[in-house]
């Protein structure tokens, strides 16, 4: 015989599949099909394979613990059953409290991130030095180098921890930006009709 | 309804309008601190307890506070001062209304956000590491990084942020510290001149600074104004030494 | 009938076991029966039966997450199965966890420290706490006495791990500066004139 002996267990998704959960209970972040590919030393497909298993498993109704795909990878969460019991013994000092100022900056910069606080200011029109300095405290957003053209500004991005909190599967689960707003030629025609009320 | 004497009461200054314009461009108080919309409430306040549309005082007021806008967007954002200026009346609107779009989509993302934050507060998740055991809860090993990293860090933070012209700055704004010299010259030269000829070819915002050397100079008794109607053109005479005398005899009288 | 009717679901410990599953995976710590009871608002022996219940399900060998009961109460943990691609996972040397930020943190301490947070946020021109935080946990700068000028603020230093990771016998063999001119105290001074007038 050629080929070496090998003891393949019953079915071999299965033990895929508990270290993925393994894997997944001890990790601190969502957990990409890369990432547990090379932990659990295993090809992606069957990280895959092992991933829908576990999702039949972990889902809403099925168990208190539910796979969800987030943050550009996989993590597990509470079901919404246990919602209210967790309220009850875990804080959110994440999202407690965002003003409608952090919102925006939160917006600006993930859409436009990485960008500085003077690009959030233009945008807002106000100074962004507390409100961004805010959203680094929660970790919502962090410091993404220095833009060498704006005078060695620093720029942020957002964090996964963002995507997490408000339930991304990526940045590009957020609205298209074409869908948001008015358009700049609607905006100025606008405001040329508004021009040309005034007497000559 | 004279404009310049608009009570304010703001939480940066409480006084008369023409007073904060002072202090403002005498660099005596912080124009990104004073909060414009309030005093355009202020006088939609008081035109409104007027009962009737007093237009001259509505231009004059839109010629001021709209410098005053435009010197309070410049502190807020000089470096703006270089790309703006550059650019021609039609692409400087596109470039507002691009702004105005970008906030306004903005403003809609950020109502998303807190919409979908909402929708999420039953997802529980952990933040942190679990609870500790097993070898793997050690602190992650950190790759072996070169010292010429941490000297490349602090030579980027010596490099000198490119300096911004505040030579071409002073060149559009004058202080009017400049038109009171200027116009006090010109009175020593000559008894009276002609406000819209000394101002011919000033930009708007030169035109409204000079405006507002030319009320200093009469709020400190130096000159005399008259203007025909409205619109036209305002004539600035110097105060003879006599008139000024005889004011002073009058109000310690 | 005197009582009351209600509704009662097939197995209501069922219920009770999801929501203890949920609570478990979202706790950074162990959780006690009485923890667990204040949260789910049910009695203490239903949570422990609850707990029997998904200690059978998550036992070694057939999950995983395997449910143990430690100093202090309950946790979730990976099932030994697991424990070698948990070790890869979190031994994977993280290169890109030196950021810019944490590169310039570290240059300033090792360079003009010990020195406190607001040292450091007047050179970078930015708010240095999440960054120290950062540096503090991963055991690259330490707290080294407080500043007794400065309010008491605590000043930090570089570590031994520090010098090994950037190979260094000591703090003296750090590459000079020459560059930038003269001794420490001016070209501290130089940078921190720099960072006033960088764009906030």
């Amino acid at each position: 015989m050629d080929r070496p002996l090998r003891l393949i267990s019953a079915n071999p998704v299965d033990r895929v599949a508990r270290v993925v959960e393994g894997l997944l209970v001890v990790a601190s972040q969502p957990l990409s099909v890369e990432d547990l590919a090379v932990a659990a030393n295993d090809d992606p497909e069957r990280i895959e394979t092992a991933l829908r298993l576990l999702g039949e498993r972990y889902g809403e109704g099925r168990s208190g613990i539910v796979l969800e795909q987030v943050a550009g990878g996989w993590a597990f969460r509470a079901s919404r059953e246990a919602a209210e019991a967790c309220a009850r013994l875990f804080e959110r000092p994440v999202e407690r409290g965002l003003s409608a100022a952090a919102m925006e900056t939160l917006a600006i910069v993930a859409y436009f991130g990485p960008c500085t606080r003077p690009d959030v200011a233009r945008i807002r029109g106000v100074a962004a030095d507390s409100v961004v300095a805010g959203l680094v405290e929660r970790g919502l957003i962090a410091e993404a180098g220095r833009d060498a053209e704006a005078a060695g500004a620093i720029r942020y991005r957002t964090t996964p921890l963002f995507e997490r909190v408000f339930g991304l599967e990526s940045l590009a689960a957020l609205p298209r930006l074409d869908d948001l707003g008015g358009e700049p030629d609607e905006i100025r025609a606008r405001l040329e009709a508004v021009a040309e009320k005034r007497p000559a | 309804m004279i404009v310049r004497e608009l009570e304010l009461d703001l939480d940066a200054f409480e006084g008369p309008f023409d007073l904060l314009l002072t202090l403002v461009l005498r660099d005596e108080l912080e124009l990104a601190e004073v909060d414009v919309a309030e005093i355009v409430l202020a006088f939609c306040d008081r035109l409104e307890e007027r009962g009737r549309l007093d237009l001259d005082a509505c231009g004059e007021f839109l010629v001021l506070v709209a410098a005053l806008l435009e010197l309070k967007a410049r502190g807020l954002f000089p470096e703006e001062e270089l790309e703006l200026s550059e650019l021609e009346p039609e692409e400087a609107a596109e470039e507002l209304a691009r702004r105005l779009a970008d906030y306004r989509r903005m403003k809609e993302a950020a109502a998303w956000l807190s919409e979908r934050l909402a929708g999420e507060s039953e997802r529980f998740f952990r933040l942190g590491p679990a609870p500790s055991y097993g070898s793997w809860n050690q602190p992650p090993k950190i790759a072996p990084q070169s010292p010429e990293r941490l000297g490349a860090a602090l030579r980027l933070l010596a490099t000198e942020p490119p300096s911004l012209s505040l030579g071409h700055m002073a060149l559009r704004f004058p202080p009017v510290s400049q038109f009171l010299e200027r116009f006090r010259a010109l009175l020593r030269r000559r008894r009276r001149f002609d406000f819209e000829s000394e101002v011919e070819g000033l930009s708007r915002v030169e035109a409204a600074v000079a405006f507002l050397a030319m009320l200093e100079l009469r709020k400190a008794g130096e000159v005399s104004l008259e203007q025909a109607a409205s619109f036209a053109s305002i004539r600035v005479t110097r105060a003879s030494v006599e008139g000024r005398e005889q004011e002073w005899i009058a109000r310690s009288a």
